[in-house]
């Protein structure tokens, strides 16, 4: 593949909290279409990573490229309309708001709501049409992770940035929610995920980087990097975590 | 504590010892004001920088030492100095009383029911309940102490047994910082559930905080009720609370050097500026503003060596 | 009876300017979670700027009502002008700071505004002119009302409906709403949070603006410290109503205003405000979160 | 780093302190002590104007017993604590006389301190309990509580014959005072007050207990506190359709009176001394056209008057007896044979300070604003 093709590129981006530094100069590549998964034990950078590249985080250092846009000098509100959508880490539903106004919120950059779309997010995730009159705090935690996806959906991204979209959920679920994240996929949605459990991850995705404090310490096929035996000592539990999916 | 830090105290308590031979007669009055309000400020502190309670309404408890003071003297012609173990204890008493249904509550909603407290204890003295608050004209006649045969009946002496009284609380301070309870506010402060986590009873240190401060704040009353022989509740409403409340967070909370610092800037200098009577409060506002811009912790912060500072940012 | 209806009629005038002024409390503590002590004394402020524009521009129009309407305007643009100079220069610097700086600074701009009126208009008390809403009253039974209370009742009603409609059924409301739940949730949707903020404190200086000016209409006299009365009710009717919710101010502010009358009628008014105070604390010691408070909306 | 502030902070407060006093044996001083700022800003600088004012015009007439006079204002913020201040800084800058606070509150605060310098001191705190001590250096220049309430009770009860009297306060020590005193003359003239209420100054809305009173049937209603809210009580009484007659205490006596009660200001009543403009004192009203006339705004208050009323008596005693001794000057005004003609009427005092020999009026305000005498 040639550079030019690249969709998004991080160059030794460096971020800290005050004295601490989370990333101590990260670089990766995402391609247009592809699923790259970002997987890490705790506090390894992943959110702060997701987190910066949406803008919510200032970086220290480095470049964050998204088709000739720079940015780690573009305010979070202004990254959403150029294509980048997010569902963050513990889903942040907007809890006193219902379901499909949820979802309109989605659709705020786009200042008129596709409807079709919402539709396209209902036929993903049925559930969330059964309760598009709840309060979104009164909904399961599976469900809550359905509207934090289509939600972020709405605003028809061209990248969609995964938090941990696994976090807390029965296995049946987190098969469901994978699924979900397939099919968004195969319409064109390039998808950059971030996950805890490796192996889901990674079956999921084209190609995957690892993380651990603040570094990148291996990146590659996703095949590849299921097989290497260093990765399934760290992070895939050699026995136990078969049986999860 | 450290040499350095030693020197510091020595410094400003040498000060404080030798102003006197400086001052006139109205600045002595504000130095013994001065030495009061950083004794209610210190208590204020324990309960909002050290246990991390938003609380603004703790004028009434310097009211009520004063009021109980005051009363004792005029009604029941009690010496005025052995007030002061019945107004501690009856202070620690009302607060545990105040605090008890209304600790658990979080940050704003407690500052909005000390407001509410403070309130109340103004209806209750310019209603002069029982005849004894005397309204809104306050308790005149107030009768200065005698103390093994020494009478504290010049503003000097006054200045001195302010000045013995602010030692002993920056001594009580300083060691209950050191102390295990000073330890477990401190965790009080920075993470209630933590705090519950490593099996603080969170309740009781609560509560244990309120009643210092409320009992500190109650001798400095006595103290105020001995220096200007004239009481009235203007001295202890909600504008008094919210200069304490403001005093600590300028200063820096959890900071002695602050607290003194803050009641020093809040209440001292706005008398500097006499000659500006119009214009001092709207300049006044204005720096309060300007130094929580620049010095959002306090112009004197207090330094936590070992606890990383993001734990440290309010949520 | 009639002692009854009258003092609802009462209550709910002042009522409603409560809760017009509660509105403001709760908007910014909805999204900044910050208590805007200023924000009695900005309402001083707008009661004082409506009488001047009143008595320059009343002498270009023949008919009283449109003169109050345009000063009603002017006065809200100046305000909403200070609202927004007020956040940008005293709490956006604050925002990450510890939340008990930016009440201080607010503190301390409530001080500057009101000294600041002091020094403009002068210590002594202003008036608005008394024939400036037709003094007209209707009885009913022994009940009266007057016009200038049907006016004030009507217009905060209308006030009150527009804003609910702006906040639950448009697309800048519902920014509004999850500004407020959660910034970086909202920024994550493309909204503009800051700019959210600014419509935030315009809103607030705006309705803050009309109550500042039914208050000088009604009561006609205004003192450059009247804005911390107001202030601290209407942030206690905020509270009441639970803090942060925009329905909530509004009945707060109608709560407040009808149990104020009916305190001070029925059982005592040398001491209403305690009685104010203890609701206010038991309110909040058996439901924190007020009356319309929502649980979920509560980040611990 | 603190140590630096500390130190430079001591070091301001050490050179605030040692500013040279000017020394000038030509020089009289005059001191005011007032709340310049906070709630009562307008009473203060209304008596510190009106104070500069008939300093000026003394000035420019040679001064006292060809002295300069100086006037030297002090805030004291309407508290205790500040007024003790005040009072200091102004006994550091050997005044000779003060005039002020304007509160009870604030004028009993330094009373003791004035007393032991030897400073006089004129106030129009009405509080009893200021001349409780009988200071040398006190002189009330208004009247206590007790002489108005003797009159406002007398004339309700004997002529007006009121049968049921409702009665209200705010929370000031002066207004709670009147009116306590008020409640008590009646009752001993066998009048029935069928209520005692307080409302609370500034708080603009009066119509719950206004409604209140309304049920209760009474022939008149008194208010015993400040104008600023008397005239709101009245507006709104009328509003409220209330048919009792309206009586305010002294302190309603203010053209902000009419101005906040509208057209329901007229037909309702005032007590008062007897105001200047009714009075045949040609150099009162003089006063009153000056002060307008120099800082564009009508005089705030009686009480600035009064005030100004204590300063001229105490100026007229240290020219009757060639003398700046305080002690004398106060020896001189305990015992006035012929009553000094003040601004608000005859001045003269009795041993303890209080002020003798003024009567009270009742006023009827008429359609036009102006006042009509109905009983003296």
């Amino acid at each position: 593949m040639k550079t030019k093709d690249v969709l998004l590129e991080i160059k030794d981006l460096k971020v800290s909290y005050g004295h601490i530094s989370a990333l101590k100069g990260i670089s990766l590549k995402v391609y247009p279409s592809e699923i790259v998964a970002i997987i890490g034990s705790n506090g390894a950078g992943k959110t702060t990573t997701l987190r910066t590249i949406s803008g919510l985080i200032k970086a220290q250092s480095g470049e964050i490229n998204y088709r000739g846009h720079e940015l780690t000098k573009i305010p979070a509100h202004k990254i959403v309309p150029l294509g980048i959508s997010q569902s963050p880490e513990g889903r942040l539903v907007f809890g006193t708001i219902t379901v499909e106004n949820n979802l309109k919120l989605g659709a705020y950059s786009l200042k008129k709501i596709d409807y079709a779309r919402m539709e396209w997010v209902y036929e993903l995730f049925p559930r969330l049409k059964e309760r598009k009159n709840q309060l979104a705090g009164t909904l399961s935690g599976g469900e809550q992770q359905m509207l934090a996806i289509g939600r972020s959906l709405m605003c028809n991204p061209e990248m969609l940035l995964l938090d941990e979209p696994s976090l807390g959920l029965a296995p049946i679920l987190v098969k469901l929610i994978f699924k979900a994240i397939k099919e968004i996929s195969k319409q064109g949605v390039t998808v950059l995920i971030v996950e805890q459990n490796a192996r889901a991850a990674l079956r999921l995705s084209d190609r995957g980087y690892v993380l651990e404090v603040g570094n990148i310490v291996e990146y590659g096929n996703s095949e590849e990097l299921l097989k290497s035996k260093k990765i399934q000592e760290a992070y895939l539990g050699k026995k136990k975590q078969n049986q999860l999916i | 504590m450290r040499k350095s830090a030693i020197y510091k105290y020595l410094v400003f308590l040498g000060i404080l010892l030798i102003y006197p031979l400086f001052s006139n007669s109205s600045w002595l009055a504000i130095g013994t004001t001065f030495i009061i309000y950083s004794i209610v400020a210190l208590s204020q502190d324990i309960v909002l920088g050290k246990a991390g309670m938003f609380d603004m309404g703790h004028a009434m408890f310097f009211g009520i030492g004063a009021y109980i003071s005051a009363i004792m003297n005029t009604v029941f012609n009690i010496p005025i100095l052995w007030a002061i173990p019945v107004v501690v204890l009856i202070s620690a008493i009302i607060s545990v009383l105040m605090a008890m249904p209304t600790i658990h509550l979080r940050g704003d909603y407690l500052l909005v029911v000390t407001i509410g407290f403070n309130i109340i204890f103004q209806q209750v003295i310019k209603n002069n309940v029982f005849g004894l608050t005397g309204g809104p004209n306050g308790i005149f006649g107030i009768e200065r102490p005698s103390l093994f045969g020494f009478e504290f009946s010049s503003d000097l002496s006054v200045y001195y047994l302010a000045f013995f009284v602010l030692i002993l609380i920056l001594i009580m301070i300083k060691n209950l910082e050191t102390s295990a309870v000073g330890r477990a506010f401190h965790y009080l402060r920075l993470d209630n559930l933590a705090a519950q986590c490593v099996g603080i009873n969170t309740r009781f240190y609560r509560l244990f905080a309120f009643a210092l401060g409320a009992s500190i704040a109650s001798i400095a009353g006595v103290l105020f009720a001995i220096q200007y022989t004239v009481i009235s509740p203007e001295s202890f409403n909600l504008m008094q609370s919210i200069l304490f409340f403001t005093i600590v967070i300028v200063g820096g909370m959890s900071s002695i050097p602050g607290v003194l610092l803050g009641t020093f800037l809040m209440f001292v200098l706005p008398e500097i500026f006499r000659d500006f009577n119009t214009y001092r409060y709207l300049v006044f506002g204005v720096m309060m503003i300007l130094t929580m811009i620049l010095r959002p912790r306090g112009i004197i912060p207090k330094k936590f060596g070992i606890i990383p500072k993001y734990l440290l940012k309010d949520k | 009876m009639y002692i009854f209806i009258q003092q609802v009629i009462n209550g709910l005038t002042i009522g409603s300017i409560f809760a017009l002024i509660a509105l403001g409390y709760t908007m910014v503590y909805g999204t900044m979670k910050f208590i805007n002590f200023a924000h009695g004394d900005l309402v001083a402020l707008s009661a004082f700027v409506g009488l001047t524009i009143y008595t320059t521009v009343v002498s270009s129009f023949s008919n009283s009502i449109i003169a109050i309407l345009i000063s009603l305007i002017i006065t809200i643009v100046i305000i909403s002008i200070i609202g927004y100079l007020l956040e940008r220069i005293a709490y956006r610097p604050l925002r990450k700071a510890p939340r008990l700086s930016a009440v201080v600074s607010a503190l301390g701009a409530g001080m500057v505004f009101q000294n600041a009126i002091m020094l403009i208009w002068g210590p002594n008390p202003h008036y608005y002119p008394a024939d400036i809403i037709p003094n007209k009253i209707w009885h009913f039974g022994d009940s009266v009302i007057s016009l200038i209370q049907i006016l004030i009742l009507l217009l905060s009603f209308f006030i009150m409906i527009g804003l609910y409609i702006l906040v639950n059924k448009t697309r800048t409301g519902r920014a509004i709403r999850a500004a407020a739940i959660n910034q970086d949730a909202a920024r994550l949707m493309g909204i503009n949070v800051d700019a959210i903020i600014v419509i935030i404190f315009a809103l607030g200086s705006t309705l803050g603006a009309v109550g500042g000016m039914f208050l000088g209409m009604f009561y006609r006299g205004i003192t450059f410290n009247m804005g911390w009365n107001y202030g601290i009710s209407a942030f206690v009717a905020a509270i009441i109503g639970g803090i942060g919710n925009i329905p909530g101010a509004m009945l707060g502010g109608i709560f407040l205003g009808l149990f104020n009358s009916l305190i001070a009628g029925y059982i005592s008014s040398t001491w209403a405000d305690a009685f104010t105070y203890i609701l206010l604390i038991l309110i909040l010691i058996f439901k924190p979160t007020g009356i319309l408070g929502e649980r979920v909306a509560e980040k611990v | 780093m603190k140590k630096k502030i500390t130190g430079s902070l001591m070091l301001l407060m050490v050179l605030a302190l040692i500013i040279p006093i000017g020394l000038n044996a030509k020089v009289v001083k005059i001191g005011v002590q007032a709340p310049i700022t906070g709630k009562y800003a307008n009473e203060g600088q209304g008596i510190d104007q009106a104070v500069r004012l008939i300093v000026e015009q003394k000035n420019a007439q040679g001064g006292l017993l060809g002295n300069k006079i100086e006037v030297i204002s002090e805030d004291d913020e309407g508290t205790a604590v500040k007024a003790a201040f005040a009072a200091k800084n102004l006994i550091n800058k050997k005044v000779m006389a003060v005039i002020g606070s304007y509160t009870s509150t604030c004028a009993a605060a330094p009373q003791k301190m004035y007393y032991k310098a030897g400073v006089l001191q004129t106030s129009d705190g009405t509080s009893d309990a200021l001349t409780k001590h009988a200071y040398w250096t006190f002189f009330r220049n208004s009247n206590p509580n007790s002489a108005e309430a003797i009159f406002t009770a007398n004339h309700f009860i004997n002529q007006r014959h009121y049968k049921k009297v409702a009665i209200l306060s705010d929370y000031s020590s002066f207004a709670v005072g009147l009116g306590d005193a008020v409640k008590k003359e009646i009752e001993k003239l066998g009048g029935d007050v069928v209520y005692y209420g307080k409302i609370k100054a500034g708080n603009q809305n009066f119509t719950p207990i206004l409604t209140k009173i309304k049920s209760l049937h009474p022939d008149v209603i008194y208010f015993s506190g400040y104008y600023s809210d008397g005239g709101l009580l009245r507006s709104q009484q009328v509003q409220l359709d209330i048919k009792a007659d309206f009586y305010g205490g002294d302190a309603n006596d203010n053209v902000d009176f009419v101005k906040l009660a509208g057209s329901a200001a007229s037909g309702s009543y005032l007590i008062n001394v007897p105001t200047p403009s009714l009075l045949p004192y040609d150099d009162a009203k003089k006063f009153l056209a000056d002060y307008e006339k120099k800082y564009g705004m009508k005089i705030p208050s009686i009480w600035t008057i009064l005030n100004v009323d204590g300063l001229r008596a105490i100026m007229y005693a240290a020219e009757q007896t060639n003398s700046l001794d305080t002690k004398v000057i106060a020896d001189f005004l305990h015992n006035m044979k012929k009553p000094f003609p003040g601004f608000t009427g005859p001045l003269s005092w009795d041993k303890k300070g209080e002020r003798i020999g003024s009567s009270y009026f009742a006023y009827e305000i008429q359609p036009d604003n102006s006042y009509k005498v109905i009983s003296k």
